[in-house]
């Protein structure tokens, strides 16, 4: 391909970086899906006092758990920030990686959770309330992957030096992701 | 196009580090470009033929509806299933897959790097996968009207239950598949939409000042942000929707706990600034149409802009009016009736503007200007009609009428046809290097105006009548067999047909023109606006010399100048 | 000018009809000035009248006058509409008159059942009187409906009543109409309601309270009996059950 | 080249997706009024039971033909409880006469499908109430014209299930002036009791249907 960049890529009208601006829209149209998600969930939740026996079968000590996996991550995820900043880009790598762990175990603890409820018999189709758990749980673990693999991109790159400045907005974009978690347990878990 | 400029962009791109330019192969530069321009013409184009198969579409309904039961050439007889198919997929086509494409992404991405005076997007290559992903959800929506059970005939809003279950709708992949594209067609527009906003924002040529940018590429902004706020609901409705279709959850399901008003909140969410997300494009092409050929300062520069904001945020306010009598609280319409009124204000005061830029003008009716002068005059019937749906209390009666059908479109055909004709015509030797003949042009356009009033004010009179919306036959409504109603509906299809046969007129001037045209200059129109500094066809890079902005895009007729023209990169002596 | 379209039969048409009439008038006269004065103004200025364009940038307080007042008076003119639309709203969805009898009314793909109260007035009750696609009412009564939806959207329609209401399922609508003119009108349904939504409707016939004893008691209970009585013995003893 | 390589292949995909419906348009009319059924019953006329859809392919032209008329009418579908009846009515409405006596003769030259068993009852007790039936529908069930009797070998189990609860339940052949022959058979079907409908459905099933002479 042509390998000829763009001048347009080197501007900035605004003073943000191109690539930290158009992450943040990225980030704006991402809220306003789980926004109608969640809204939708909870809009039926207050319709609907039956779902709070559903929700007592919710496995909180897992999604604790997952919560403290999900808020230590993005403190590495800073630390690579922080290292990226100074230019280490081989340190930055590694708590990258570190991040990208994080992230397993994330998926892992949900994968044992997952397992455990669907062998009770609560499967996506069981009520509207597991309908919404899989789906919404699904979807920011969907989030999560995505957000894993960049994250290995960036880390392959950032350990030869190179585009280091995407190490902030991968940590960025784990904040975002880290964050609509905060909003989902409490919401799933805890609200019985 | 854009063979012969290359030396020259290469020439002028050293300096910037565009050292290795070399000729690009046909696959490059044209399959998977990286260049706006052909991105925008590949959006162009496939909306185009998108929207020539919605054209289709209601020549096949419209002629069931004019004589029910007759075969008709080149579908044969229309069963309800098809039908309904048709409808819906007209429906789905003309909005997602013709007026977005055409209006926001082909113009978006051929006018804003220009217009703002820099060479390309930000993201080439996400402007390229945006229109990848456009052209698989394309592909499948055309693939859906051909698998077993034929394409999804549960309407444009897909409400759920029908369109939840294959057992009410009996179309088991129609009806996913059609959700699928929709779904993929809104990522594409995400996609877009981001690199839109962040072009806009970030690359703008060195002294373009906020209100030096021209209003199509503020409207085009903000449509995508007003798309961007309001599409997120609808996509995880719609991964809701394709769950309870697919792997039988009970998300709309009523006998499973779900709610399938919940759609219909989710669904309008969206639907309502998505009528705005290409009005506004419309709007702004027509702004930059007006004021070149009437030489005149566009009026009142700042109340378009903020009156285009405040309707983008108020659109996000009116979504219920879609659903009065939908089974929602009573109660909730009062408060949607006040703020639909509402909406209309801002709208009737930009429109007011517009007819306001002509006063005093030395107006050419050249044919892009035409077309933009029957926008305003079309497009002011749309709205006004809609008072009468906005208004709870006659909603009663028409909601779901054929006047709901001729209101919307007296909106959207100004807004998808006779804009996106405006613009075509007007940026055509800039997009190609020639003009379109302005004869052909011309029949072009009464060929289109006229027809398109024939089509729908019968409409309006068959809607008020009782005439409800989405029937195949009306055998079974006494009420709806006068020998008045029935001409009315043949006059409708009738003036479809001769509307459809002028636009053979526009494609072959277009094809035509597109090789064998006269050629125009850079600065054909003597416009002001940064796009027409680089030369026509632009060649990749687009400009020999980036632009610099010196002033406003309006400057017409300026006193005290010899030319009655003053380009935005021309410095001031 | 509605009447003129379709005859109005119950007791809010007429009120329905006086917003249409008011938008119609209201909007009618701003639509007829903007297009005058778009075409004037394009007739007007044109390049052979007007070689010269003026510079009028729009963004003086004198120029903008011209906008705002217009469009202050059509502000005027919205909240006019809105005081007669919110009322023939309020009188018509959330307002419920005494009413004289029941109706529940369901809607199927694709056809309406309508079950009528029967003799006792009741609905519930086994005199309940069901048909399908056929509403009988008797004039100058108010009736309560109750809407239902069996399997997806239905949306029960009576335009010569100016009535409309989206049959939902999983829920009972209720509402209420008073025919005023007797005769028979059509029932469509006007929500897609899958392939036969287009041929679904009923009629509704609007009776003298004789003519709608006559259709009662043509609908009265057919005798049980049926024709042949003798074989039920017969499949017994070879069924041998 | 690119040019004209890009308006071949527009014209090209143009041509090619309407190619079909062009296609249609010059077939017979049986086949294109056929299409109205095949949204619930199928191409080949198989029947689709989720949404209520009989097995018609083969089916005797005059059977076809009086139902058909019957739910154009109203008489089959015009009663709140048959909702099967109620989504096949409309489609009748839409057929005058003509199209009706087109549509049943392509029908019945189609090839009898064979259906699948879906009810399970006790063989031989259904044989002994199945001589209730014989009288009119044949001892191999393959129906008489004369007595208005259909075929009932080769039709679906559980469309013939029922639609003999419909008849004993009066939404089916309620009416002896406008279905004289479904009152009749209502008086049969009042005789049975659900178990005794399973049991002659099954014997009913394990007819064999005989290679019909085409």
């Amino acid at each position: 391909m042509a390998t000829a960049i763009p001048i347009a890529t080197g501007r900035s009208a605004t003073g943000i970086p191109t690539g930290k601006l158009a992450l943040w829209w990225v980030i704006g149209s991402e809220i306003v899906i789980f926004g109608g998600l969640l809204a939708s969930y909870l809009m039926m939740r207050l319709m609907y006092d039956s779902w709070s026996d559903a929700a007592s079968h919710t496995n909180t000590v897992a999604g604790a758990i997952n919560t403290f996996i999900l808020l230590t991550s993005s403190l590495f995820a800073v630390l690579a920030h922080n290292a990226a900043e100074r230019g280490k880009g081989p340190l930055a790598a590694g708590y990258l990686v570190l991040t990208i762990g994080g992230g397993l175990s994330f998926l892992v603890v949900k994968a044992i959770e997952w397992t455990g409820e669907i062998s009770h018999g609560f499967t996506i189709t069981t009520n509207t309330f597991w309908s919404f758990y899989y789906t919404a749980c699904g979807l920011h673990g969907l989030h999560v992957i995505g957000g894993m693999t960049c994250m290995g991109i960036i880390a392959y790159d950032a350990v030869r030096g190179k585009n280091l400045q995407r190490v902030e907005y991968i940590g960025l974009y784990w904040h975002f992701v880290d964050i609509v978690w905060i909003f989902l347990f409490p919401l799933i878990y805890i609200a019985k | 196009m854009a063979t012969q400029g290359h030396a020259a962009a290469a020439n002028g791109h050293d300096a910037h580090g565009h050292g290795d330019h070399h000729e690009l192969s046909f696959l490059q530069k044209y399959i998977f470009p990286l260049d706006h321009k052909i991105i925008g013409m590949q959006y162009l184009f496939t909306g185009i033929f998108m929207g020539v198969i919605g054209a289709l579409m209601s020549y096949a309904f419209r002629m069931q509806m004019a004589f029910p039961g007759k075969a008709v050439p080149l579908f044969g007889l229309i069963t309800p299933e098809f039908y309904n198919s048709m409808v819906t997929n007209h429906g789905s086509i003309m909005i997602f897959w013709f007026a977005m494409p055409v209006l926001i992404a082909a113009f978006g991405n051929f006018l804003i790097p220009l217009m703002i005076g820099c060479d390309d997007m930000v993201f080439p290559r996400v402007n390229r996968l945006s229109y990848q992903i456009f052209l698989l959800s394309a592909v499948i929506l055309i693939a859906s009207m051909f698998v077993p059970g034929g394409g999804f005939g549960g309407a444009w809003t897909s409400y759920p239950p029908l369109s939840a279950s294959a057992v009410y709708n009996q179309t088991p992949y129609g009806a996913p598949m059609w959700l699928l594209a929709v779904a993929l067609e809104f990522v594409a527009f995400l996609l877009g939409g981001i690199n839109f906003i962040t072009t806009l924002m970030n690359a703008r040529a060195p002294g373009m000042k906020m209100y030096d940018i021209p209003i199509v590429v503020w409207m085009i902004i903000i449509a995508s942000i007003l798309f961007m706020a309001s599409v997120g609901p609808l996509i995880a409705g719609a991964v809701m929707l394709l769950f309870d279709q697919t792997i039988g959850t009970g998300f709309f399901d009523p006998v499973r706990g779900g709610d399938p008003v919940l759609w219909q909140h989710l669904f309008w969410f969206f639907g309502h600034p998505e009528v705005y997300v290409v009005l506004l494009p419309a709007l702004g092409i027509v702004a930059e149409i007006l004021p070149v050929f009437a030489r005149k300062k566009l009026f009142a520069y700042k109340t378009i802009l903020w009156t285009a904001i405040a309707t983008g945020v108020l659109s996000f306010v009116v979504w219920a009016h879609h659903q009065f009598v939908a089974g929602i609280d009573p109660r909730m319409a009062n408060i949607f009736t006040v703020t639909t009124l509402l909406i209309s204000v801002p709208i009737t005061e930009m429109l007011f503007v517009y007819i306001g830029t002509l006063y005093g003008g030395s107006i050419l009716l050249t044919t892009p200007m035409l077309f933009a002068i029957a926008f305003i005059a079309e497009f002011l019937i749309g709205g006004v009609t809609g008072i009468f749906l906005g208004a709870s209390g006659s909603d009663i009666y028409f909601h779901d009428t054929y006047f709901v059908l001729a209101h919307f479109h007296y909106t959207f055909v100004p807004i998808a046809v006779i804009a996106v004709f405006a613009g075509i015509y007007y940026w055509f030797p800039k997009m190609f290097g020639r003009f379109m003949n302005d004869f052909w042009g011309k029949v072009h356009f009464w060929g289109t105006a006229i027809p398109f009033n024939g089509i729908f004010l019968p409409l309006f009179y068959t809607g008020a009548a009782g005439d409800h919306r989405r029937s195949f036959d009306l055998l079974n409504f006494p009420e709806l067999n006068q020998p008045n109603l029935i001409f009315a509906r043949q006059f409708a299809t009738i003036s479809l047909l001769v509307m459809l046969a002028f636009q053979v007129i526009f494609f072959i001037n277009f094809f035509y023109c597109m090789f064998r045209g006269r050629k125009a200059g850079a600065n054909p129109w003597n416009a002001n606006t940064l796009e027409w500094v680089a030369p026509s066809p632009p060649p990749h890079g687009n400009f020999a010399e980036l632009p610099n902005c010196h002033r406003g895009p309006y400057e017409y007729s300026v006193p005290g100048r010899d030319s009655d023209y003053w380009p935005q990169n021309e410095p001031a002596t | 000018m509605m009447e003129s379209l379709i005859a109005a039969a119950s007791s809010y048409a007429g009120q329905i009809d006086q917003v249409t009439h008011v938008v119609a008038i209201l909007g009618g006269f701003w639509l007829l000035l903007a297009e005058a004065a778009l075409f004037y103004f394009v007739f007007r200025y044109r390049r052979s009248r007007s070689p010269k364009a003026q510079y009028i940038t729009g963004e003086t307080k004198q120029q903008m006058k011209w906008i705002h007042w217009p469009h202050n008076l059509v502000l005027l003119c919205d909240i006019v509409i809105l005081v007669f639309a919110v009322r023939a709203w309020y009188h018509v969805k959330q307002e419920m008159p005494p009413t004289d009898d029941e109706v529940r009314v369901v809607g199927h793909q694709w056809a309406w059942e309508f079950v009528h109260s029967g003799p006792d007035g009741k609905l519930g009750t086994d005199d309940d009187v069901s048909v399908v696609d056929e509403l009988h009412l008797i004039v100058n009564k108010t009736y309560k409906f109750k809407l239902e939806a069996a399997d997806v959207l239905h949306s029960f329609s009576i335009p010569v009543f100016r009535f409309k209401q989206d049959a939902v399922p999983g829920r009972q609508i209720s509402g209420w109409f008073k025919p005023t003119k007797t005769g028979q009108y059509d029932v469509p349904c006007s929500q897609m309601c899958g392939i036969g939504h287009g041929i679904m409707g009923g009629q509704v016939y609007v009776h003298t309270p004789e003519e709608y004893r006559q259709w009662l008691d043509s609908k009265a209970p057919k005798s049980a009996a049926l024709p042949v009585e003798g074989l039920d013995r017969i499949a017994m003893n070879q069924g041998g059950m | 080249m690119i040019k004209s390589a890009f308006r071949i292949v527009t014209f090209t995909a143009l041509f090619v997706g309407f190619m079909p419906r062009a296609f249609a348009w010059d077939n017979d009319r049986p086949a294109e009024l056929y299409k109205l059924c095949t949204s619930c019953h199928g191409i080949d006329g198989a029947g689709n039971q989720p949404v209520g859809a009989p097995s018609i392919a083969g089916l005797p032209e005059w059977y076809l033909e009086a139902q058909l008329t019957k739910f154009h009418t109203s008489v089959r579908g015009g009663h709140v409880k048959d909702i099967n009846g109620m989504r096949m009515r409309p489609i009748g409405l839409t057929l005058n006469e003509e199209n009706r006596k087109t549509v049943a003769k392509f029908v019945s030259a189609m090839p009898r499908p064979s259906t699948p068993d879906t009810v399970k009852g006790k063989l031989a007790k259904g044989e002994g109430t199945y001589q209730v039936c014989q009288a009119c529908h044949g001892p191999q069930a393959a129906g008489n014209q004369a007595l208005n009797a259909p075929p009932l070998v080769g039709a679906n189990d559980w469309y013939l299930l029922t639609q003999l609860k419909n008849f004993k339940n009066k939404i089916r052949g309620y009416d002896p002036a406008k279905d004289p022959n479904g009152y009749a058979m209502a008086g049969i079907a009042a005789t049975l009791d659900d178990d005794a409908m399973l049991n002659v459905v099954s014997y009913i099933n394990s007819f064999k249907p005989e290679p019909v002479a085409k």
